[in-house]
């Protein structure tokens, strides 16, 4: 190849230089920014996580299946996968291979960061360049694929219900300059290199349509228009981009590292909050997954327009968007850069001011304390004690039949709220304020401590998981009953009879997504009856609508939610619903046509017999 | 058909009945006190739970009995029993002879001003429930003063569920009238304070719970569940009511600018003077008593007889109605010869 | 002069005197607290109740009474745990009633 | 106000009061709070107005403060009104009339009882005669003495020297009614004018050329109230009433007030000046309280009586500013001269509550 030009320079590369400059400077400050924002901790945590060989590799790993190949939309659907990796995996390898190309050709150019993107107008080709035969075909390839995806996103535009999504995302104006730029960057880089492929060569694609064009435009000053406007796409491209949704693309790449370094959020705004927020490709993967959003409703209250509600500092829609939401975390959970949607709630809650704060040094523990201690004393193994929960209080079905199995076990054990006792703080927590739920989980520790416990059982997901996640019981098994009666059927300890009736096992947010407890349900109902799976289920089970995690959520409007989550439990005809949270089973019970039981209630009614004595 | 039907009272029980038997082919003869027709309902002004305008009622009731013999300013001079019929001489001199009466004499609405302690007729800001429904049918009343109305008081069963006031029976209709009033008279006064002073809330009838809860969340008329036990007037001549919080348990008392007491139905004078002359019992809670209270309503014990709307207790207009045409049913049959 | 006894304070409430300022902005932010109509059935479930004698239907109540400190007394008692939420009659959402009434409201005024 | 709704109210409520011949028993207390009352009562009834009142010195307490205080049963106090009905019997007198409230509602609801049940009544003679060999009849008419003022008013008012009116101003006072709780709450057609709307002191008042103020707490009690003011522990809800009427009265700004109780006037008139010395709260004009009258104080004083000789000067509230008002001739230095101009000694005057 030869140099056309000594300088090496044209004024058309102007657009895109500082573009690209403004965007490394704007993202490398953000990332500054945001490693600054971190507390000291995380921050040596991060540190040291970049150079632990095996985070290092995942963080390769992921950063090259999740932003390049876009693995977790291909499992979604094939289509928005494809479509999402041509367009990123495509154009990164024109930028790989245009480096190569440079490396090749024109070494002493490499410092020069705009020639490998406009390499085509710069150079021409001589008898040597046959050598490049594969280069060229590989860069008319890759473009092809991206043109392809950019296809496929402006088919995507009109009918998104192809590439398996309902309801797409409502861009902002900057998206939609964002958008057009980056969809008008290869065709007009296709335009361009075609003006200059009968100098600077090219392959099927460029070479093809060069031919084309030299049949009506003979002119070669024609093609400096085309090269200036493939610029300014990508300079228009690269300065809206901070305010675009494409800011995902550089913020993604920090994200994977952060969360690999097992760092959480702490501030809602700042740190890995920012991360996340900016990581947000407003995709709209959390728009179908919400289950506020039955019949077209609280679309605007999902996580990706909280996530540009941050961003635009929306205090009110703020507040509006987090206090809604269940923190079902479905949308976490779906989410293929993995923004926690709810956990980033949470932290908005948590920012508010309130004048009263409560205070429960009155409530006296002792009387607790002595009535948990109390245990049946059947002298069996462990010795268990069972936390029904507020929400069990109203669902007596469940700690009745929880009793009984715990009989029918012989287990030794005792009831720590059965006249009632003190809150988990999960719902305190979901509502954003710490301090209260750190003095609930005080008390209930102190309880629980001088009961003398081994294994603390519970019937209520949603104290599960805070049980799980902030209590500090060393030593203290912490167990839901379904993993309990489970375990107790395995060990023989319990004989179910099994029959023919088909359940659907409705897997509640906090046990499922949030415990990760899906096997153990799913055998105790096996060997009950016949499981019948729902529509979507595991860990795109669809919240019952009766969570505690809305605030603001009235009664009236929860109601469509639990029908459609009842629609979707109906889908293998099942004769009964079966769950495993008190919640839940209201919730269910007040809509459904079938009976709605708890796992619990299930195994008490088909076991009959003591097997240990 | 010669039958002579007579229907003692004009009100809407009256005139429904009228309406129905003309349907029938009868012709009934309406004997009616006053000079009009519609008894209480022609003087209200909306009725729940809809708010639709009582005269366009009372108008469509008119008109389909249009066709019966009425006589206005009339009363019942006397009866006589004949062998199997009655002789009614009538004020205005005719006499008619019927094996039929249907009664619909109604009920009156209580004085409001034995309940001494509550100063209707003493104080210049207490009305009642009726004078209300006057004034918001567009009559003037000196003692609405549209000027300053900061806060209105509802004094709900007066007169009713009360012994001391000789009628231990719900009136029935108070509690919902009572909401509806003070809806109204928020939205004529969006500013003021409007209470509701209540011992129990029976919101037994259609959509009455909505109309409750929209008082309560849309309109924020404040119910406090509470006998109001004296009225006094202070030197600005407002009233100051005093009343117990029941749910608080502490005495309160509050200022207004008008107090509104919801009187309750009694039975009519005009209803025991039929009575008396015919003569047909009376119930232990001082209404006409029917042959049943659960099968009979509208049957009187006297062959012939019947009974609709409120001469035999408390009753809503569209029970007032449908027990019209219970009555003009159960007259047909009766001349039929199948009851 | 000390004469061993003295004017006790009224325990009348006396309506006119009770500024409701605070509690129309509530009722604008929750137009459900004046749905309350007083069954008790949040009070009977309340956790909180068994300890400290809370009650959201007295809270509301306190608080359109000029009882204020009552009512922040009984609220500093909740858990947030829903049960009231659950078995109200009318829909009221005594959770955000409460939070919304934390933010509203203040001790010192 | 529509004084007519009143006046259609008290039309309701007129009772019998036969003009003469009646048996008169005094008050336990009167005698120590107000001494010229009853004393006044019988001096215009008997002197003035020429009528036949009768009085014994055999009769004793009719029992009613010992009743209302739960010390004796009602059998006891039965038996006690019992022998004053003797007395009257023995006496040959029909009609009983008596000077205290609790009295007068004592016997109403003796009288009320024994109608509903007359077993009762049978015992009560039983008993009567096994204690002191004595029989009664029932008065045909009872009456308080306030009653037979009411009656009276109009022969009085033609009688008087001196009228409610502010001599400077011509207006009418400004006087605040005050009727013992006793007198008609129980049995409101036993009293003149009802219990909501008394009129027996209101046609006092009118009659003499006062002017009524009706005041929102004009139905509340004195805050007497036996079992309150007896124990010392109670004295401050006692107290804490009287203020709750004298606030209530205050933008009113009544010249005086008018009571037919025995503890009302006394309450009334000597918690104003403990509210005084520890509230530092005075209700009259300058620093004065409002003077409290026994209606038989004002009838004897629109009568001419001299006001030392009526027992005013036993007022804890200075009575001298409305005398001044109304015109009543006093000599200021004869205030504390009893009979026969023997100096009784000048009281100690308080810190805040202005007397003269």
């Amino acid at each position: 190849m030869r140099e056309r030009f000594l300088t090496g320079y044209n004024d058309f590369v102007l657009p895109f230089v500082l573009g690209m400059a403004f965007i490394i400077s704007y993202c490398v400050v953000g990332m500054v920014r945001i490693i600054l924002q971190l507390p000291a901790e995380d921050r040596k945590r991060f540190f040291i996580s970049l150079v632990t060989p095996a985070t290092l590799w995942k963080n390769i790993k992921d950063i090259f299946l999740k932003c390049l190949i876009h693995v977790d939309i291909w499992k979604r659907n094939k289509l928005l996968g494809y479509m999402h990796s041509s367009i990123a995996f495509g154009w990164f390898m024109l930028i790989v291979i245009g480096h190569i190309e440079v490396f090749l050709y024109t070494p002493h150019r490499a410092k020069l960061f705009y020639y490998p993107i406009f390499f085509r107008y710069f150079v021409a080709e001589t008898e040597s360049t046959m050598k490049g035969a594969l280069i060229f075909f590989l860069m008319d390839l890759f473009l092809l694929i991206v043109l392809s995806g950019i296809a496929l996103a402006i088919i995507k535009r009109v009918r998104s219900v192809m590439f398996g999504m309902r309801r797409t995302t409502n861009p902002s104006f900057f998206d939609l300059v964002g958008q057009y730029s980056l969809w008008a960057i290869f065709p007009l880089r296709l335009l361009a290199e075609s003006f200059t492929a009968d100098i600077s060569g090219g392959s099927f694609l460029t070479k093809s349509l060069n031919h084309v064009f030299t049949s009506f435009l003979s002119n070669h000053a024609n093609m400096l228009p085309a090269w200036w406007a493939y610029s300014c796409a990508l300079g228009v491209f690269f300065f809206v981009l901070p305010f675009t949704r494409y800011m995902h693309i550089p913020t993604e790449i920090l994200l994977i590292p952060l969360r690999n370094a097992g760092i959480k959020i702490r501030n809602a705004r700042k740190g890995l909050a920012k991360a996340q927020v900016y990581s947000c490709p407003s995709c709209g993967l959390c728009i179908d997954a919400c289950p506020m959003g039955v019949m077209k409703a609280n679309i605007r209250d999902t996580t990706v327009y909280l996530n540009r509600q941050i961003r635009r500092q929306n205090e009110a829609r703020i507040e509006e968007i987090s206090d809604k939401c269940l923190l079902c975390g479905k949308c976490t959970a779906i989410c293929p850069v993995g923004i926690e949607g709810d956990k980033l709630r949470i932290a908005q809650r948590s920012i508010r001011k309130y004048n009263l704060s409560p205070d429960y040094s009155g409530i006296p523990v002792s009387g607790l304390a002595a009535a948990a201690g109390d245990f049946s004393g059947t002298g069996h193994g462990e010795r268990i004690l069972y936390f029904a929960g507020c929400m069990t209080a109203l669902t007596p079905a469940i700690s009745r039949s929880m009793e009984s199995i715990l009989k029918k076990a012989g287990a030794d054990y005792s009831f720590m709220d059965r006249d009632g006792g003190i809150c988990c703080s999960r719902p305190m927590f979901m509502a954003g304020r710490f301090d209260a739920a750190k003095q609930l989980i005080e008390k209930n520790t102190e309880i629980i401590r001088a009961s003398g416990a081994d294994v603390l059982l519970l019937s209520c997901p949603i104290c599960y998981k805070i049980f799980k996640e902030k209590y500090r019981l060393d030593g203290i098994r912490i167990v839901h009953h379904t993993e309990y009666i489970d375990s107790l059927i395995r060990q023989g300890v319990l004989t179910v009879e099994k029959d023919g009736t088909r359940y659907a096992y409705h897997d509640p947010c906090e046990l499922g997504r949030g415990c990760g407890v899906y096997d153990e349900p799913r055998r105790v109902v096996e060997a009950a009856g016949v499981l019948a799976e729902a529509a979507k289920n595991r860990k795109e089970s669809i919240c019952c609508g009766g969570s505690l995690g809305s605030l603001t959520l009235g009664f009236d409007k929860r109601r469509a939610m639990t029908e459609n989550a009842v629609t979707n439990l109906m889908a293998g005809s099942p004769d009964r619903i079966a769950t495993a949270c008190p919640l839940c089973r209201s919730t269910f019970g007040r809509y459904s046509g079938v009976p709605v039981e708890d796992i619990a209630e299930i195994i008490d009614r088909k076991t009959t017999k003591t097997d240990r004595s | 058909m010669k039958e002579n039907i007579v229907i003692i009272g004009g009100g809407i029980a009256g005139l429904e009945a009228a309406g129905q038997l003309l349907k029938l082919g009868y012709s009934p003869i309406i004997i009616e006190r006053t000079e009009r027709l519609g008894g209480h309902v022609a003087s209200w002004h909306r009725l729940f739970p809809d708010m639709s305008p009582a005269k366009e009622l009372v108008d469509g009731l008119v008109a389909a009995a249009s066709g019966a013999n009425i006589f206005l300013n009339t009363e019942i001079s006397f009866v006589n029993r004949l062998k199997d019929s009655y002789n009614i001489m009538l004020s205005n001199g005719i006499s008619i002879i019927t094996r039929i009466m249907l009664v619909t004499t109604g009920f009156s609405v209580f004085d409001a001003s034995k309940k001494e302690e509550y100063g209707y007729g003493v104080y210049d800001q207490v009305i009642t429930n009726r004078d209300l429904e006057h004034w918001f049918n567009g009559n003037a009343d000196p003692r609405i003063d549209n000027s300053a109305m900061n806060a209105v008081g509802f004094v709900h069963c007066v007169g009713s569920r009360d012994e001391k006031a000789r009628n231990s029976q719900c009136s029935k209709v108070c509690c919902i009238t009572a909401v509806k009033q003070a809806i109204e008279i928020r939205q004529k006064f969006p500013e003021a304070s409007v209470y509701c002073f209540y011992m129990d809330l029976r919101m037994f009838g259609k959509k009455y719970e909505d109309f409750y809860i929209n008082a309560q969340r849309d309109y924020g008329i404040r119910f406090i569940r509470g006998r109001v036990s004296e009225v006094s007037e202070n030197i600005e001549g407002k009233v100051v009511i005093k009343a117990e919080d029941t749910l608080s348990g502490k005495p309160v008392k509050v200022t207004l600018d008008l107090l509104v007491l919801m009187a309750g139905m009694v039975c009519s004078q005009a209803s025991s003077r039929v009575a008396g002359m015919i003569p047909l019992p009376t119930d232990s809670d001082g209404f006409l008593k029917s042959k049943d209270n659960v099968y009979g309503v509208v049957e009187s014990p006297k062959e012939g007889i019947f009974y609709a709307g409120a001469c035999t207790g408390p009753k809503t207009v569209p029970e007032a109605l449908a027990e019209a045409r219970a009555a003009a049913l159960d007259v047909h049959l009766f001349i039929n010869g199948l009851k | 002069m000390d004469f061993g006894f003295r004017i006790s304070p009224s325990s009348a409430i006396n309506l006119d005197n009770v500024d409701l300022t605070l509690f129309e902005r509530l009722h604008e932010m929750e137009p459900d607290v004046y749905k309350c109509m007083a069954c008790g059935s949040c009070s009977a479930t309340c956790p909180a109740s068994v300890y400290s004698g809370m009650s959201i239907r007295k809270v509301i109540l306190c608080l359109q009474r000029g009882r204020e400190k009552e009512a922040f007394r009984m609220m500093k008692n909740c858990m947030l745990c829903g049960k009231c939420t659950m078995v109200c009659p009318r829909g009221i959402n005594t959770r955000h009633l409460i939070l919304s009434i934390s933010k509203l409201y203040s001790e010192t005024k | 106000m529509i004084y007519q709704g009143k006046q259609k109210i008290w039309s309701e409520y007129q009772k019998e009061i036969p003009d003469d011949r009646w048996f008169y028993v005094r008050s336990c207390i009167r005698q120590n709070f107000f001494p010229g009352s009853e004393r006044m009562f019988m001096e215009i009834c008997r002197n003035v107005l020429g009528k036949d009142f009768y009085e014994t010195e055999h009769h004793t307490t009719c029992g009613g403060i010992a009743y209302h205080c739960d010390t004796i049963p009602q059998e006891t106090v039965m038996t006690i009104v019992a022998r004053q009905f003797a007395l009257m019997t023995e006496a040959g007198y029909e009609n009983y009339v008596a000077s205290c409230i609790t009295s007068f509602g004592n016997y109403a609801e003796i009288l009320e009882t024994w109608r509903e049940f007359p077993e009762l009544e049978a015992k009560i003679r039983e008993l009567l005669w096994k204690a002191c060999r004595r029989e009664f009849n029932k008065p045909k008419y009872l009456a308080h003495a306030s009653d037979l003022i009411y009656k009276y008013r109009n022969e009085i008012a033609s009688r008087a020297k001196y009228r409610l009116v502010n001599k400077e101003t011509g207006e009418p006072l400004k006087v605040v009614e005050h009727i013992g709780c006793h007198y008609s709450k129980m049995f409101p057609s036993k009293g003149v004018g009802g219990a909501e709307y008394p009129y027996v002191l209101c046609g006092m008042v009118e009659a003499w050329g006062g002017n009524v103020i009706d005041y929102p707490e004009r139905r509340h009690c004195c805050g007497y109230g036996f079992r309150q003011y007896h124990v010392k522990a109670n004295r401050g809800y006692s107290l804490s009433n009287t203020y709750k009427k004298f606030e209530s009265m205050e933008p009113y700004h009544p010249d005086m007030i008018i009571t037919n109780c025995p503890g009302c006037p006394y309450f009334l008139d000597r918690w104003q000046y403990v509210i005084a010395e520890s509230e530092g709260k005075t209700y009259g004009q300058n620093g004065y309280g409002i003077p409290v009258f026994t209606y038989e104080e004002v009838a004897g004083l629109v009568l001419g009586y001299d006001p030392w000789d009526l027992g005013l000067q036993l007022h804890q509230v200075a009575v001298e500013p409305l005398l001044d008002k109304i015109g009543v001739e006093y000599n200021p230095e004869d205030k504390y001269k009893g009979l026969n101009k023997k100096d009784i000694m000048r009281p100690g005057l308080p810190d805040v509550l202005k007397c003269c």
